[in-house]
């Protein structure tokens, strides 16, 4: 049971737990919270594989590592986009979640 | 080694912890709290994994500009707004797929081949001849060059997507998101001192991204960070939206590494090759654009849409 | 490792092509946003001849070649760098897209036109960069080999479709937009989940590499078979398929005409391709067996559901989203009908071309059909001032080329002869019956019903002769008629060109040899 | 090569008149020109039928498909005497319909109708069978529910609803001819040659026979005959029961394997002909619209046609497609007669009904078989097919049917002429009447030889004039016992069957109440969530399973 | 000479965390929230500090101690910020009225 598997482990529950978040919660902005966890759980598990590929003196492969910072950005425009929808959402409507969430 | 293990495991036990907390807590405020500290935890993991490149954009991006996002966002959602949860089935039976889906992928993680394959060995063989010394950097801007290009791309399009949200009279107004109502004097202060440091170490990451971890994208976090700072403190003004050169400096950076993609056709070969001999200086070229474009483009997506024209 | 240092060299004169098509709209997005203005509109209307024209050099290159284009950026070949390929089907969905997005350029530029006292507006600027961005995202995703890079074109493609849907900014519509991009978000994690996984069990992203590990005999890693599930359900829940449909109804009728018409003709469709791509490139063909029955029984229940609910809609646009709903379902019926056990033992498309041929025949003339059909809901919606179904009495006497164009395109959903929609499912019978696989057929021929009895709906009351005379809110400028009848006439005319002439959608598809349907 | 271009030409020009419909001014007045449009195709079948024998198919792509037109025997037949028709009921409906709003409206639905009827009988192969006959059954819509009444719309929503519902069923036959038979060419002989020996020779019958049976009124399919044809305008009414029907003959003339000797679906499709042309004429005799009368006679008579292809196709011989189709064609041209008379008897003056009423009459019992008409040739063309067994008998019971059920059309279109005193039928009516009348009662001589009827001598010969002259008698007996008791039958509304399908439209609202509500629960974001997971373990699962 | 210097960062770093324990044990036990402001920027930077002050003979002079010099200095000036800001929303949160100057 090395390190890097645990944090394997750990990725899994992430995205479990991002996965529940996602689907239960009620609130937009917890939505995007349970989106930014799950998303980060991903990354880890893919930063987990990166580091089972070291070699060549360098302590992880970078080509998921690159792979990483890309979807962390990608990650990130989303969740201004979202943002961005809720709070006009909360001008127009008053309300911070969507008429399906119940 | 079992003291490292055990500190592994604190820290995965904490991670975890924090994301219950995120999800079960009662308010939004709560909640955002809780995932910025878990997302400066998570950084300290990418170190553990010997990834600094992502520790860096996960410390800067992931959490600390997101942080300031969502905790804009929790202060503006109204106080009594009770959403409907659903029954207790469905959140039974959420559990339990959740659960199936992280169990299979823990097996599935556990099932990995040890020695796992590598690109690493083939990444750095061919580092020398960009003149490069991270590896990671090298990958983003030359063996994955598209995925960058359409990656700043995206960013400029969230942006577009952004200022469409705006209302049709305050288009060509300022953005308004990060105005502070009334800024204490200790936040003046703070956004006078640090921004100088800031903009040093933004600099810094930038040009080291070449030789150590660092880069484009985390240098244009600190700079955009440093700016929304001075944004918030009020010492400066967000550009209207309908300016060409803010404009101009959004687009400057994938526009740039466009130009030399297209240039590569006759210098290296193919589109988006570097040519054998001075690979470098263009690739410093497309570095210092791109941090240049993502700072800008940061800062504005923080700003949010165009305000109210005063 | 040296093969990786020579730069590969320079591949057949095709393969520049991809980068123009790849890059021109990327390049013609910057130029935009930086004019701004009116000339973000004259950008647009001056790239979109160009891309159609390079649209129809890929195709003629790779109908002339009878082989994929392939290109590797910046010379580096996978594993390390990322490719870029064009066989037959991308081929066609590129000619498709330049095709609708002139279509909905022409037929936009009423509603988007900056008012004469600004220098600029939002919903103008707004609207043609992200067409330009759909543009962009639509082609990276069709030309695209490399999971990650399709990774990354979905996310374009996505971040440039949610502003479409609240462009008008009610908020029935940005609840729309953000349950859309939450929705499509979830999908997207999955993806990259999955990509992740191929990583972890394969330690390459290439298509192509992929295929060649997977079918290699040796035991298929529990990693790759975790990625190809969640890849595929995130994709799912992109392409809205039954169970998962939430989010598209309200989304597609809730944008502007135009926006409409680029969502459910092509947005939607970018993620099926890439299930088709996913399923047919990557994976081997037993192992998809089962899991094709599962897709095909939510297709079926897909067209039963989106034709019952579309039936009952008060409201045109949301009519016409839920046939979207519908016609995806005959997408689905192709998994079963290609990777058909009948088929197994040739392991490739000879045994049933004429489903693979069937399929991309329903995508791309459901594609015209649909931007037609939305179209002119827009113009509908504009002359008479409100979208209810009820409403549309004697319409025929007032705006008769629009109603014409709107039954043209019904005919080609409904699948009667002369459409393309009659010959896409002409051969989608036909292949069901030759596999043995028969309940499909009737589906399929339910579908057809539905789908009539919802046309019906709508145009029973518009050649109706009783009632008073309709007036017209706005005056329908004859251009915009004519462009939704050109389209609504591209999706028949498919259904005239012989059947034979399909040779360019099996290219790439059947290994070496290439025959097909002769 | 004339016999191509002349084919096109027939065919080309309601297309040709359908564009120039396109401009509002040549739309409004376009009425008058219906009677033109027809006019070529009646040329060429007169052409052919003057000609030699088979003329030469025109195949437009010569590549696999073998797509393209032919005019064989029973098809010239059939085009020449529809054409005729149609340009006859065209003259008839520009005088019927001037000055009433939406000319140009009926008038395009007419032309597309036409083009669809013109071109079931030349098609060769199945994509453009297939479309010809898409073409005539769901333009056809545009016709019957062109008054716009309450009952006009209600009489299209069923047409339209069983036309697509034959439709479907053709499509999914023709899939599977194509599929059985072994090269590509879509030609309908090398097709139907393919049928016996195919894996689902039965299934595929079965839809051919339920698709064109539907077309042609066989029962139980037969129930929007009788409410659309009335619900139409008058015209409209000839040219549906007189040409449209005949679609569903061409179609079973075409698509049955005659000399496969198929035993069993033989005497299958006689038993449908034969229980069909008695129920419609036992429900005909209830009903008091003439020309809903008129429209189950129409049902019986394409009934008896059924149950003649039947025998020819258990015998597997063709004798009976060359009878069957004579026989359609008098009842196309008689039937088409009748309706117009129906108009013009409707437009004039009591007293002076009788010009009409006897060449009415005439040819209302002509379906009985009265001796020297057009239909006493028709029957004796049918009656070696019939046999002299139990079917032969059968056959002359339905002759007395029909007489009964004519002489009852007769009594009820007598009761109701124009109302106001001295009232004239317009010429424009009335001529079209007389062409129509003649030809129904004058063509069959000349045709005869077509029919298989050897010189006319045998026909006058005074056993076979008795033998037609007794069922007519019979026939006129119970006809007057039908006038005295008439009033005790029960009062069967027009579509019979259809009564009970009445609450198939709540059943249809429940259903669709019910979708509704598990489409609002399935669009919920936490069950759609749950759903996606599901999914992915099913996949999953499955791809584990096959890898096993 | 190096056993002196491990004994003196062992020391200060033990000092260090005595303070972060008591700046915890604070932010737990006070009552309302601006006495757990006081406690947690006192004790925590003290603790930093120490910390900081111990580790330095480790690290390679002058470059690394340099820059946990400068996380230190960091570190109080958020604190500084912080402070006052936090302060003053509970201020006004809990009377509704902006504070003298």
């Amino acid at each position: 049971m090395s390190s890097v598997t645990l944090f394997g482990l750990c990725g899994a529950a992430l995205v479990g737990l991002g996965l529940f978040g996602l689907i239960v919660q009620p609130g937009v902005l917890r939505k995007i919270l349970a989106f930014n966890l799950l998303g980060s759980g991903v990354l880890l598990l893919f930063g987990v594989i990166a580091r089972r590929g070291a070699a060549a003196g360098i302590g992880s492969d970078p080509v998921p590592q690159a792979l990483i910072i890309t979807a962390l950005v990608v990650a990130f425009a989303a969740t201004v986009l979202a943002v961005a929808l809720l709070r006009r959402l909360v001008q127009e409507t008053g309300r911070d979640s969507l008429d399906t969430d119940g | 080694m079992s003291l490292a293990l055990a500190a592994d495991a604190g820290l995965a036990l904490l991670i975890l912890g924090l994301a219950v907390w995120t999800t079960i807590a009662r308010t939004a405020f709560g909640a955002v709290i809780g995932f910025m500290a878990y997302g400066f935890l998570v950084a300290l993991v990418w170190v553990r994994l010997a990834a600094v490149d992502v520790a860096l954009t996960e410390a800067a991006l992931g959490s600390g500009l997101t942080g300031v996002l969502l905790l804009g966002a929790a202060a503006r959602l109204p106080r009594d707004a009770a959403a409907a949860r659903p029954g207790w089935g469905l959140r039974l039976a959420a559990g339990v797929v959740s659960a199936a889906v992280a169990a299979g992928l823990a097996a599935v993680v556990l099932l990995l081949p040890v020695p796992g394959p590598t690109l690493a060995p083939v990444a750095t063989a061919t580092l020398p001849t960009l003149g490069l010394g991270n590896p990671v950097t090298g990958v983003l801007i030359a063996y994955r060059a598209i995925d960058t290009l359409l990656e700043s791309v995206v960013l400029v399009l969230a942006l577009i997507g952004l200022w469409s949200l705006a209302r049709d009279e305050d288009w060509g107004g300022r953005p308004d998101a990060l105005r502070a109502a009334n800024p204490g004097a200790a936040l003046v202060l703070l956004a006078q001192v640090l921004p100088p440091l800031g903009l040093l170490v933004g600099v810094h990451l930038f040009w080291t991204g070449a030789i150590a971890p660092g880069g484009a994208f985390q240098g244009g976090t600190v700079l955009a960070a440093m700016w929304v700072l001075t944004l918030v403190a009020g010492l400066t003004r967000p550009p209207r939206v309908g300016g060409r050169g803010v404009r101009l400096l959004l687009v400057a950076g994938p526009a740039l590494f466009l130009a030399i993609g297209v240039a590569g056709f006759w210098l290296g070969g193919a589109f988006l090759a570097y040519p054998a001999a001075d690979a470098k200086p263009l690739i410093l070229a497309i570095e210092a654009a791109l941090t240049l474009s993502i700072a800008v483009a940061l800062g504005l997506l923080l700003a949010g849409p165009p305000g109210a024209r005063e | 490792m040296d093969s990786l240092f020579t730069l590969t060299p320079p591949a057949a004169w095709g393969a520049p092509l991809l980068v123009t098509a790849l890059m021109l709209p990327v390049a013609a997005l910057m130029l935009a946003f930086v004019l701004g203005g009116r000339h973000a509109e004259r950008v647009v209307l001056a790239t979109l001849p160009i891309g159609l024209g390079v649209a129809v050099a890929i195709a003629a290159a790779v109908l002339h070649q009878g082989a994929t284009l392939h290109y590797d950026l910046g010379g580096w070949a996978p594993p390390l760098g990322v490719s870029l390929h064009a066989d037959g089907l991308s081929a066609t969905l590129l000619l498709t897209t330049a095709v609708v997005l002139c279509a909905v350029g022409l037929y936009a530029r009423a509603d988007f036109r900056v008012p004469s006292g600004a220098r600029e507006a939002r919903a103008p600027l707004a609207f043609w960069t992200l067409l330009l961005a759909v543009w962009a995202g639509l082609n990276a995703v069709f030309l695209g080999q490399d999971l990650f890079n399709l990774y990354v074109a979905l996310e374009l493609l996505t971040f440039a479709a949610v502003p479409l849907v609240c462009l008008r900014g009610s908020p029935q519509t940005i609840a729309a937009a953000l349950r859309y991009l939450l929705f499509a978000l979830l999908g997207s994690v999955l993806y990259l989940l999955g990509g992740a996984l191929f990583y972890g069990a394969y330690g390459t992203l290439d298509i192509a590499l992929l295929s060649a590990r997977l079918a290699s005999g040796d035991p298929i890693a529990p990693a790759a078979l975790a990625a190809a599930a969640l890849m595929t359900a995130g994709l799912l829940a992109k392409t809205a398929l039954f169970p998962l449909h939430l989010w598209l109804p309200p989304a597609h009728a809730g944008a502007p005409a135009a926006g409409s018409a680029v969502l459910s003709a092509l947005v939607v469709k970018a993620s099926f391709f890439l299930i088709l791509r996913l399923w047919f490139d990557v994976m081997p063909d037993p192992l998809t067996h089962l899991a094709a029955q599962v897709l095909a029984t939510l297709g079926a229940a897909a067209i039963l559901f989106g034709g019952i609910l579309a039936l009952r809609q008060a409201r045109l646009k949301m009519l016409i989203a839920y046939s979207t709903l519908a016609q995806i379902g005959y997408l689905f019926l192709v998994f079963p009908l290609v990777a058909s056990p009948a088929a197994a033992p040739a392991l490739d498309l000879v045994q049933a071309p004429g489903a693979w041929t069937g399929g991309v025949l329903q995508l791309v003339s459901h594609a015209f059909a649909k931007a037609a059909m939305f179209m002119a809901a827009g113009l509908i919606a504009g002359a008479l001032g409100h979208d209810q179904v009820r409403g549309l009495g004697g319409l025929g006497r007032v705006l008769p080329m629009t109603v014409f164009a709107f039954a043209l395109a019904g005919l080609s959903l409904m699948g009667l002869p002369p459409s393309g929609g009659f010959a896409a499912k002409w051969l989608l019978l036909s292949a069901a019956i030759e596999t043995g696989q028969w309940w499909w057929t009737l589906v399929m021929l339910a579908g057809g019903l539905l789908t009539g009895g919802y046309l019906f709906r709508v145009l029973a009351p518009a050649l109706s002769t009783r009632g008073p005379p309709l007036t017209l809110v706005k005056p329908v400028e004859r251009s915009r008629e004519l462009v939704v009848l050109g389209l609504a006439l591209c999706s028949v005319v498919l259904g005239l060109v012989p059947l034979s002439s399909f040779g360019l959608v099996q290219i790439g598809r059947l290994g070496a040899t290439g025959i097909g349907l002769p | 090569m004339t016999q191509s271009g002349l084919l096109v030409a027939a065919l080309g020009t309601p297309v040709l008149t359908l564009l120039a419909c396109l401009w509002r001014p040549v739309r409004e007045r376009m009425l008058g020109l219906l009677v033109l449009a027809p006019l070529p195709a009646l040329v060429v079948a007169v052409m052919a039928l003057l000609g030699t024998g088979e003329t030469a198919p025109m195949i437009l792509d010569p590549g696999r498909l073998q797509i393209g037109l032919a005019l064989d025997r029973p098809g010239t037949l059939l085009l020449g005497v529809a054409a005729l028709l149609w340009s006859a009921a065209g003259a008839y409906a520009s005088t019927y319909l001037r000055g009433k709003p939406n000319g140009g409206r009926f008038a395009v639905f007419w032309l597309l109708t036409l083009t669809g009827s013109l071109g079931v009988f030349v098609a060769a192969d199945l994509l453009s069978f297939y479309l010809t006959f898409a073409l005539v059954s769901l333009a056809a819509w545009g016709l019957v529910a062109h008054d716009g009444t309450v009952r006009a719309r209600r009489a299209g929503v069923v047409y339209l609803l069983l036309a697509v519902l034959g439709e479907v069923f053709l499509l999914l036959a023709f899939v599977l001819l194509a599929v059985a038979s072994p090269g590509d060419s879509l030609a309908i002989g090398a097709v139907v040659a393919a049928l016996p020996g195919s894996p689902w020779c039965g299934l595929t019958l079965g839809l051919l026979i339920a698709g064109f049976g539907l077309k042609a009124g066989l029962v139980p399919l037969h129930v929007w005959l009788p409410i659309a044809h009335p619900a139409a305008p008058m015209p409209a009414s000839a040219v549906l029961s007189g040409v449209i029907v005949k679609a569903g003959i061409i179609g079973l003339i075409r698509f049955l394997p005659w000399d496969a000797g198929l035993v069993d679906w033989g005497q299958a499709l006689t038993a449908i002909g034969l229980c069909t042309a008695f129920y419609a004429v036992l429900i005909g005799i209830t009903q008091a619209n003439p020309k809903t009368v008129l429209a189950y006679s129409t049902a019986s008579q394409m009934g008896l046609v059924a149950a003649v292809f039947g025998l020819g196709l258990a015998a597997g011989d063709g004798t009976a497609v060359t009878a069957g189709t004579f026989y359609a064609a008098h009842h196309l041209l008689a039937k088409g007669a009748l309706f117009l008379a129906v108009g013009v008897v409707a437009a004039t003056d009591a007293r002076r009904l009788w010009p009409v009423l006897v060449p009415a009459g005439l040819l209302a019992l002509g379906f009985g078989g009265l001796p020297l008409t057009g239909g006493f040739l028709a029957k004796l063309a049918v009656k070696p097919v019939l046999g002299y067994g139990l079917v032969g008998w059968l056959g002359t019971l339905s002759a007395i049917g029909s007489t009964l059920l004519m002489s009852h059309f007769l009594h009820r279109v007598a009761a109701n002429p124009a109302p106001e005193p001295g009232a004239a039928a317009a010429p424009g009516l009335v001529w079209p009447w007389w062409v129509m009348c003649l030809a129904a009662l004058g063509l069959p001589w000349v045709l005869a030889p077509l029919g298989g009827l050897g010189p006319w001598s045998h026909a006058l010969g005074w056993a076979t004039l008795w033998g037609g002259l007794w069922p007519v008698l019979i026939g006129g007996l119970l006809a007057l016992g039908l006038r005295r008791w008439g009033a005790h039958l029960p009062k069967v509304p027009e579509g019979d069957l259809l009564v009970l399908l009445r609450n198939a439209g709540r059943v249809a609202a429940a259903v669709g109440d019910a979708i509704e509500h598990a489409d609002g629960w399935l669009r919920r974001w936490p069950v759609a969530g749950v759903l996606l997971l599901v999914l992915a373990l099913v996949l999953w699962g499955a791809m584990l399973a096959s890898t096993r | 000479m190096t056993l002196a210097l491990n004994v003196f960062t062992i020391v200060a770093v033990v000092l260090g965390l005595v303070f972060f324990l008591a700046g915890t044990v604070g932010l737990l036990r006070f009552p309302d929230t601006l006495t757990r402001l006081h406690a947690l920027t006192k004790a925590d930077n003290l603790g930093l500090g120490l910390v900081v002050l111990g580790l330095l003979p480790q690290v390679a002079w002058p470059f690394g101690g340099l820059k946990l010099i400068a996380l230190w200095l960091l570190a109080l000036l958020a604190g500084a910020t912080v402070g006052p800001l936090l302060g003053h929303a509970v201020w006004t949160h809990a009377r509704g009225r902006e504070p003298p100057p």
